[in-house]
Order: structure tokens, then C-alpha cells, then sequence
């Protein structure tokens, strides 16, 4: 990796890559795309929090409380800036991408999306990119509709032109970022063609923000959601990020503490920006974890991991297109794709290679991904996928295509 | 990888060629299920004659535990009288494979054991709710109904 | 402290009950109503969770995902016993106290509530607990009636009676225990009033479950709330408990991962409880690091607990009543009261009085609490609130009580 | 207690006797104000006469550090040009009270101290928006419309 800091000592920051798993064998974590392990820093830093600084934030006079406020706050400002945004009352602290949607879908789709009105998402979406959408259009007597997928693994545009020329598109709902097929969205054309008829845009940005720079001042989507604990944070924490002009509109999601100014008892007028959409006691604690996260991804430097995958990916592509009676899914081309690397082999399921493997410590995702949509589109139950990060090296690969040999062998392919 | 505890020649065989794999023409008896966590998907059709289960089949996709198990399954209840299908257990199942352990390994794996398993129950009660419902409709005696749990 | 554990030996497990704060006084924690401290059994279990463990959960067959899965199941098996539940999938996680109460108005309320109906709270409750149902009331034309708090500080039933008597009662919520005034509520009273004619009840137990025995197999209501972090829990959980025949009737809430069954493009079946309500990623870390929490709970007792809780009220109580210019609120009969105990000088600000207490290192709480609607039944514009847990000793007490008076006396009273 | 930094005798003797507590008739500009996290409420009242603060009021519940820096800002205020008016700065208030160091030292407490000022600014700048609509309406250039920012 080009960066100040070696594989060798990156991944002496994660404990959890010394673990042995099985019979003794030495964990090669290759399911990323779902959780990334956490660096020592990060997990200090909650520990650190509890053992000095736990107090509820916001709402208290004394040191504690003080202190917790400002580290909270902080985060939120480092956030801002890993995104180049320039409102920090944009960023607003929710559970994850999933609760990031819903929450959009609840405030800004139940005022705004009425009898008639289209939805637009994709084939390659995770279930927290479509259930929302469906629930809302349901309740709403509006359609929801997909931009399909071609052999390639690539969305295909012109049915988003087809949707848009009907003038009834409300908002086009997208993942950056695959995370079963991989594939990079072609986000700036999709905003480009919704902008000109003056269509909002949502990104999933769930897979793409943990694994290149993304930067929310020329992106001109209106809503961009992520989770922290793709990115080396803690599970418990994700971010949404809202245009202001949007957020200004928005009615509230959640009722409570924190979000309110003024409580009578038949009208209550609410808060500012943020706090408005962050009602009750936050997840203080994994809000500072994640601003270690935060450090940690920008001293390696976003750049350097978008290489770091590709090197990766491309050897893996490459070594694993040799194994027998494989089929791997996506883009060929290496510039189109994140370090996600979906495949099955011929008849045998996925959960069969999963559990074979797993038994030399090779950890990586099967089963449907929660992109069921996508898994029909592809005629298959499921995949197999493995998927990298800062920490995984060649050698790791090696691992799991002797161990995907192993398959091939055991089932005769 | 001779020993592996999971993967026999057994299950492998089962997974490339199941038993009972197909359709039946008005089956009395037909369940879907899934696992929602994964992707396998099993179709159970079953014909009962006389109360006794005159043909079982399936379709589906899934893991080669779930095909051997579904497999082992249909041979299992074939040709038996319903009182007996009701009493099948897990260990019935997973016995025939060498799969007991499973219960205790893996507790994610032990899903797609026994997928069909509740499937089956599932359809089998079922069919019992709607016989007493028959019955009860048809003005028979509680005590009969009841007989069919 | 009758308990196997003595105060010293608690006092040992909370790290940041040595940490010294301001000019090096150390710290006097009382808001523990606001958030508790966490023992290093829990800091540990969070740590030790992502060195060891760290996967996501319930999707994948590889051995990290197995034990993740089985550590963060367990304990929702150990919350249904602490509550003495008997079907765990009764018991829902969520963020806290005020997500579940949200989740409850959206789904339950949105489905049930209709024009003209009305919900019951109460004048002492939190905002979580009346703003989601200001929502609610107001989109479904529906009306939000309060039930009134005597001079005593507890609840005047009777007028209970009379919005019961309507007939279009849909709901009862109100708080277990005040968290300004520290009033026990007459929970199986009202329990019982509201059976009678057939009306649900949702309990806030965010100040109770920390503090006193909990039985759910005893208590008729419908709803239970309550937040991890005020129990020696991280921040980032909560839980909602249903009883199975209403949550099986309630539509899902947010849409996503996990909380399906079968997504297909235009209809989508749902999942089993609990999951149908787990949409996404949950906070894996922090629910396992709620489950070292009930056991440190459990090791105590909760009766010990709120046994020693009395005895501090009670020491406190009658030290504060002879601070110059003081008045308490709340009720007289340490029996109806929890350990918090809200205070305010004659005209002097609360938050004058908890920053010139914090020089001394002790921390209060003053403001509105979260309480306004009862800061104007009180005619005040906020309180001081002293607030006691495990941890706490009649020394703190005196410690408090020293610098009350020096408040009095820089103020002249 | 003697060299407390916040609670001086200034402070209290401020938050005891007020200056300028009360009410306006018929004032130019009204405006409301509160700490959502806390508590504190103020409502303040302006008289404009010939672009001039005539007079100024205040009301509310707060603590001593609000209604103290309250009371400097009423001070500091009456009498002055609007020209002026705006260009009160946070130190001119906390200035006057000995309290510059909350900036650094009570990122919660600042808010108190700031609230009134806050307050007067948005009451200002919503007097001048409304002057402009007017002045707009009225058809006058645009250069002395935004003369009033
Ligand atoms: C009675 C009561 N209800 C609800 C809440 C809200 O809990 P949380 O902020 O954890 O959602 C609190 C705590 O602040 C409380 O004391
Ligand atoms: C593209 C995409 N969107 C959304 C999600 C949901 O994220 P979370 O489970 O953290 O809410 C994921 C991760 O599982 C994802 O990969």
C-alpha cells in the first residue's frame, strides 16, 4: 500500500486478526462488504469513553457532560469534513443506512410522495434500499419501479430515461456501490439526468463510502446514507446526510427528548438542525468510536485503500477465474468495480462452499446478500462473495483459493 | 478431505440426485418455505390416501444439507400413516446422515437440516385444521377433531 | 448494601468513579437518572466482542458469524428472564426508550388510531413519551388527553376514569417512575382500569427496570419500554416488549435487511418476530455488552438495589430539607419514591446551581429534564436533580449537601 | 468563595435587580427566544424611533448568567443606532461581566450568556427584512434595501 503505514502494521491494529478459528486455524476474514473488523484505536477509544467521559450529552452543566457534548459534536464535524461537506447541521447521527432510508422514506416520502407519483431504485439494491419503498408506495398509492441490470452487472440508464420522461418520478433511489456484483455506480450521470427535471436523488452509500473517497460538495444527490461499521467503526452508528434546502422542509421522524424546543401540551415546536431528526439518547459511545474510525481511514488516506482493493480484487479475479467450475459475477473491467467478488460454482450452493471452507478459517458471505431482487435477475438462490479490505492481503487470497480447490474436488466439478 | 464431518460421499450423492425431486398432479397437502436468512427455497407436495401418504415430492432450491435432508425426509414418510408422520423428529432426519452433531456445530447449518422438516409439519397440521373445520362444519364430534393433533 | 457484593467492591468496578474532575476534585456522580456509569465487566464485554468476535450477524454460516449470532440471541434470552418473559420473541431491541415508543406509535398507533380516539398520558412523563403521540394524535385526528399530578406528586386517577368513561380511549402510556419527581406509579391500578374496558397500556419503564424488580409475567400491560444505558448498559440499546398477540397484529416498521421473509420487486413477505422489527444491522456490540449488564444487575439483586436506594433517598431527603432556601418536589412517602430527587433555591437558576456545585465535582442534573409539560404543572421553569444508584454513598451525600450550602450562602438566602 | 470566575457579586446583583425588566407598548420589534436543552426564556421588546433602539425591555425565566448578560445587552443597546446595534458582539457582552473565558471553559453555559443576544440579533434582522419587503413594495431602489443588512 503507498501509504505511511505498512500492511504489516495496519494489520497489527486489528486483534482480531491474530484469532484462530476452527482447528486452530488462523481467521481470514473475507466478508467485509457486510462488517469490517475494528482497529485497536477505535476500540480504545469507546473504552476510553466509558471508563472517563460517560455522561448523557447536550442537556448537562457539569465537566462530564460537557466533555462527552464536545467529543460528540466533534465527530460530527470530522464527519462533515471526510465528506467535504460545508453544513454540519447536515449530518445527522442514526443506527445505520437502513434506519439513514427509513427515515427519509417517514419524512421526507410521506410528505412529499402522493397517488401516482414513481419511485425509482435498481435490480442491484439492498433490501434496505427497496422494502422502505415499497412500504411507502403501498401506503401511498404510488408505484415503485427498477432501473434493471445487464450482463455485465451494470444498470441500464435508458430505462431511468424512460421513468423520468413521464414526469412522475418523485425520487430515484440508488446504491454507489453493488454489494453483491461489485459494480460502481455511474453516479454522477444518474444525477445529472434527474437534476435536469428536477427529480431528488437518494445514494446508498453503505459499500462505496468505506471503500473510496467520496465527496459530498460534487456529488449533488439530496440524500446520502452510510453505516459505520463497514468502515472500521462500531455497529450501532450510521450517518444520514441531508441537503439543507431538503432537510429545512422535512417534518420530524422520531418524537423525544433532544429534538424538540419547546414541549406544551398540545403543540411543540422543534428543535434546531440537527437535533431536530436525532430524538433521544444517542449512541454516544460508538459516535466516538466512529471519529476514531474516521482518523484511522485518513491517515492511510481513501486513495491509497481504493488502490490496496483494486491490486487485490485484480489478483483474486484473476487467480479465481482458474478454480474449476466456477462462475463469478460483475464487471470485468477492474475500474468499474469495488473489492466485492460474488461466484458460485456450478450446482453446488453457496452455503455448502461456505461451511467447507470455513473449516480452514476462510470466512466469506453466502447466501442472498439481501438483494433478493438481484439474486432473481441472476436466476440464482445465492452467492458466494468475498470481499476486502485495508487489512487483507495476497497471501489471504492464496488461502481461499486453495480452499475453493477444495471444493471443486469434493464435488466432482 | 476423507472424514469431513459434514460433507460424505452420502450428501454429496443426495445433493446431485434427490429423492422424491418433482411434482405431483393435485396433491392434498402443499407447502412452501424458506429460509429467510439464506436463500433455500423448498416446495413440498404431498398426495394422502386413506390417511396415509401415497406419494411425496419436491422442488426447491437449496444447500446440499437441505437437498439430502428433504431427500432423506421423503423416503422416510412415504407410504406412512399420518399418525406416524406426526411423531418424525429432528434426530429421525439428520440420523440417517450422520448429521446429529449439527445441533450442536452449527447452529446457522442446522436451518437448512431441517427446513423441510417444519415444512412438512407445517402442511400437515394445516391439512389437520382444515379437516377439523370439515368436521366441525359437518357437525362431527369434538373429541374426532381433536384426534387429529 | 445486603449483597454478596460490598460498596467497595462495586465502587472498584466503575473505573470513572476515580477520575477527578475540574481542579482535581474527584468525581461525585448523582445523574444517574440521565445515564448510569458502566462497570468494567461491560467495557470489557464490548471490547472483548470485537477482538474476538466481531461479525455480522444472523446471515452468514462462518464461524465469527456463528458466535456472534449465538452471543447476541442469548441475550435476549437473558433480558426475557431478567423480565420473567416467556416468549423471547416478545423482546425487540432497538436504540432506546424513545425509539420504542416511536416504533409503537408508528406501526401500532398509525394502524389503530383513528379520528376521535384518544390517548391517555400523564403530566409527569418524558417527551419521548408524549411527542411521538402529539404525532401521532395530530396525523390521525385523534386527541391527546393528559391525566393530571397532584401537589404530592402523584397521579390524579380519577381522571383516569372520566376519559375511559368516553369509550374512545385506544391507549394509556405513562411512565413507571417520574424521572423529575421520582413518583412510583400505581402501574397495576392503572393496569387494571384500563383492562376493564378493554384499553391497552404501554409502560415507560426507562427510570423503573434500572431500579426495582421488574416482573412482565405480572404486570397486564401491553407495551414495555426501556433504554440499556440507565441499567449500567451502553449507550445505543434499548428495548421494546410486546405482548405476542398485539405485536403479531402490528405492521413492520422500518423496511430492510433482516426483517424479511421473501423480497420480490412489488410484494414482500415478512419475517418471524422478533426479527420482522430488527430491520438492518443491529448494534451487536452494545446489545452484547447489555447482556454483562444484567448479569452485574442479577449478581446484586434488584431488590438490594432498590433497597440501598432507600436508604440514600432517605439520608438525602432528610439532609437537603435543612440547605437554606431549598424546596423539594416530589412525594413525602419514601415507599412511592425512586431514588431521584428534584430541588430547586427559592429564585435562584438551577443551572447556577449545578455549575457552582461541578467546581466541586458534583454532578446534577438541572434543566427541564425532558419534562416540560410537568415544569409548568410545577410553575417553574426547570430543577435541579440529584439522582442515586449502586455505586453511590451517603458520603457522596455529604458531599452534595456541602456544596448546597455554599450555593445558599453566595447567593445570601 | 471569594474570586469565584463566574459568579462574581456583579452577576448575582444583576440576576436579583435586572435592568430594563419589563414590558413595551406596542413595540417595533418582539422577539422570543429559548435554550431548547435547558430552560431559559426570554422575551424581548424593542422600540425603534428614527432608526434609533428608543427603548428596550426584556421578560423571562433564567439563570443568573442569562438574565445577567441580559440586562449588559438591554445596556449596552438603549439609545444606540441600529448601525451600531448590529455590530455588538459577543465580547462587548461578556466583556462588560468578567465572563470571556466561557467561550473556552463552558461550551454548555456560553449558550445561557448568548442567548439574548441571539435573540436580538434575529429580532434586528427580521425588522430589516420586513422594512425591505416594505421598501420593495414601495418601489424603492434595491441599494437601500441592502443598506439594512
Ligand atoms: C422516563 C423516561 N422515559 C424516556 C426516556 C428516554 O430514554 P432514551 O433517551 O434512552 O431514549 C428517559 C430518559 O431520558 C426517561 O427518564
Ligand atoms: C448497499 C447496502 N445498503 C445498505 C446496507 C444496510 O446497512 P445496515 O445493515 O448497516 O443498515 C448494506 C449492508 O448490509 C449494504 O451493503
Amino acid at each position: 500500500m503507498q501509504t505511511a503505514l505498512s500492511l504489516e502494521t495496519i494489520r497489527k491494529d486489528f486483534p482480531i486478526l491474530q484469532r484462530k478459528v476452527r482447528e486452530n486455524k488462523l481467521l481470514v476474514y473475507l466478508d467485509n462488504a457486510s462488517t469490517s473488523q475494528k482497529p485497536i484505536q477505535v476500540i480504545d477509544a469507546i473504552n476510553d469513553y466509558y471508563k472517563n467521559q460517560n455522561a448523557n450529552i447536550h442537556r448537562a452543566v457539569y465537566a462530564l457532560a460537557e466533555e462527552a457534548t464536545e467529543a460528540y459534536e466533534n465527530t460530527r464535524t470530522k464527519i462533515a469534513k471526510f465528506l467535504n461537506v460545508q453544513k454540519r447541521e447536515e449530518i445527522i447521527f442514526v443506527r445505520g443506512t437502513t434506519e439513514a432510508i427509513n427515515l427519509v422514506a417517514y419524512s421526507w416520502g410521506r410528505q412529499n410522495v402522493n397517488k401516482g407519483d414513481i419511485i425509482v431504485t435498481t435490480e442491484y439494491e439492498h433490501h434496505s434500499n427497496i422494502v422502505p419503498w415499497q412500504l411507502l408506495t403501498k401506503e401511498r398509492g404510488a408505484k415503485l419501479e427498477y432501473i434493471g441490470v445487464d450482463d455485465n452487472g451494470e444498470l441500464i440508464l435508458d430505462q431511468l430515461d424512460s421513468y423520468l420522461e413521464t414526469g412522475k418520478v418523485k425520487l430515484v433511489t440508488f446504491s454507489q456501490m453493488s454489494n453483491v456484483l461489485g459494480t460502481i455506480t455511474n453516479t454522477d450521470e444518474i444525477i445529472k439526468r434527474c437534476k435536469k427535471v428536477g427529480v431528488k436523488t437518494l445514494i446508498d452509500g453503505a459499500q462505496s463510502v468505506p471503500h473510496m473517497k467520496v465527496d459530498l460538495s460534487k456529488l449533488e444527490c439530496d440524500f446520502f446514507a452510510f453505516s459505520a461499521h463497514k468502515m472500521l467503526g462500531p455497529t450501532g452508528v450510521g450517518v444520514l446526510w441531508v441537503r439543507k434546502e431538503v432537510l429545512e422542509t422535512m417534518q420530524p421522524f422520531h418524537g423525544g427528548g433532544d429534538m424538540i424546543r419547546e414541549v406544551h401540551k398540545y403543540e411543540t415546536t422543534w428543535n434546531d438542525l440537527p437535533y431536530k431528526f436525532e430524538a433521544g439518547t444517542p449512541n454516544i459511545a460508538d459516535v466516538i468510536g466512529f471519529s476514531a474510525a474516521i482518523d484511522y481511514l485518513n491517515k492511510i488516506g481513501m486513495d491509497n485503500i481504493r488502490n490496496h482493493e483494486i491490486e487485490l480484487t485484480k489478483y483474486a479475479l484473476d487467480k479465481m477465474s482458474k478454480v474449476k467450475g466456477i462462475t463469478i459475477y460483475g464487471p470485468k473491467d477492474i475500474a468499474k468495480r469495488g473489492g466485492v467478488i460474488s461466484f458460485n460454482f456450478h450446482d453446488v450452493h453457496p452455503h455448502d462452499v461456505a461451511t467447507i471452507i470455513d473449516k480452514d478459517g476462510v470466512a466469506v458471505r453466502s447466501g442472498h446478500h439481501c438483494a433478493q431482487v438481484l439474486m432473481e435477475r441472476l436466476d440464482v438462490a445465492a452467492t458466494n462473495r468475498a470481499s476486502f479490505y485495508v487489512y487483507n492481503t495476497k497471501q489471504e487470497i492464496d488461502a481461499l483459493i486453495g480452499s475453493l480447490n477444495k471444493v471443486a474436488e469434493l464435488f466432482k466439478l | 478431505m476423507t472424514g469431513d464431518p459434514i460433507y460424505t460421499e452420502m450428501i454429496i450423492e443426495y445433493s446431485k440426485h434427490p429423492s422424491n425431486f418433482g411434482e405431483i398432479e393435485n396433491p392434498d397437502i402443499s407447502q412452501h418455505d424458506s429460509n429467510p436468512l439464506c436463500g433455500d427455497s423448498i416446495d413440498l407436495q404431498i398426495k394422502i390416501n386413506e390417511n396415509k401418504v401415497s406419494d411425496i415430492k419436491f422442488k426447491g432450491k437449496g444447500c446440499s444439507i437441505c437437498i439430502a435432508c428433504t431427500s432423506v425426509l421423503t423416503e422416510l414418510v412415504k407410504g406412512k400413516d399420518l399418525d406416524e408422520v406426526k411423531k418424525i423428529e429432528k434426530n429421525d432426519v439428520l440420523g440417517e446422515l450422520g448429521l446429529e452433531h449439527l445441533i450442536r456445530t452449527s447452529p446457522v447449518r442446522i436451518k437448512c437440516a431441517l427446513l423441510s422438516l417444519k415444512a412438512l409439519k407445517y402442511g400437515i397440521y394445516s391439512y389437520f385444521i382444515e379437516k377439523m373445520k370439515d368436521e366441525k362444519s359437518a357437525g362431527n364430534l369434538k373429541e374426532e377433531a381433536t384426534n387429529l393433533y
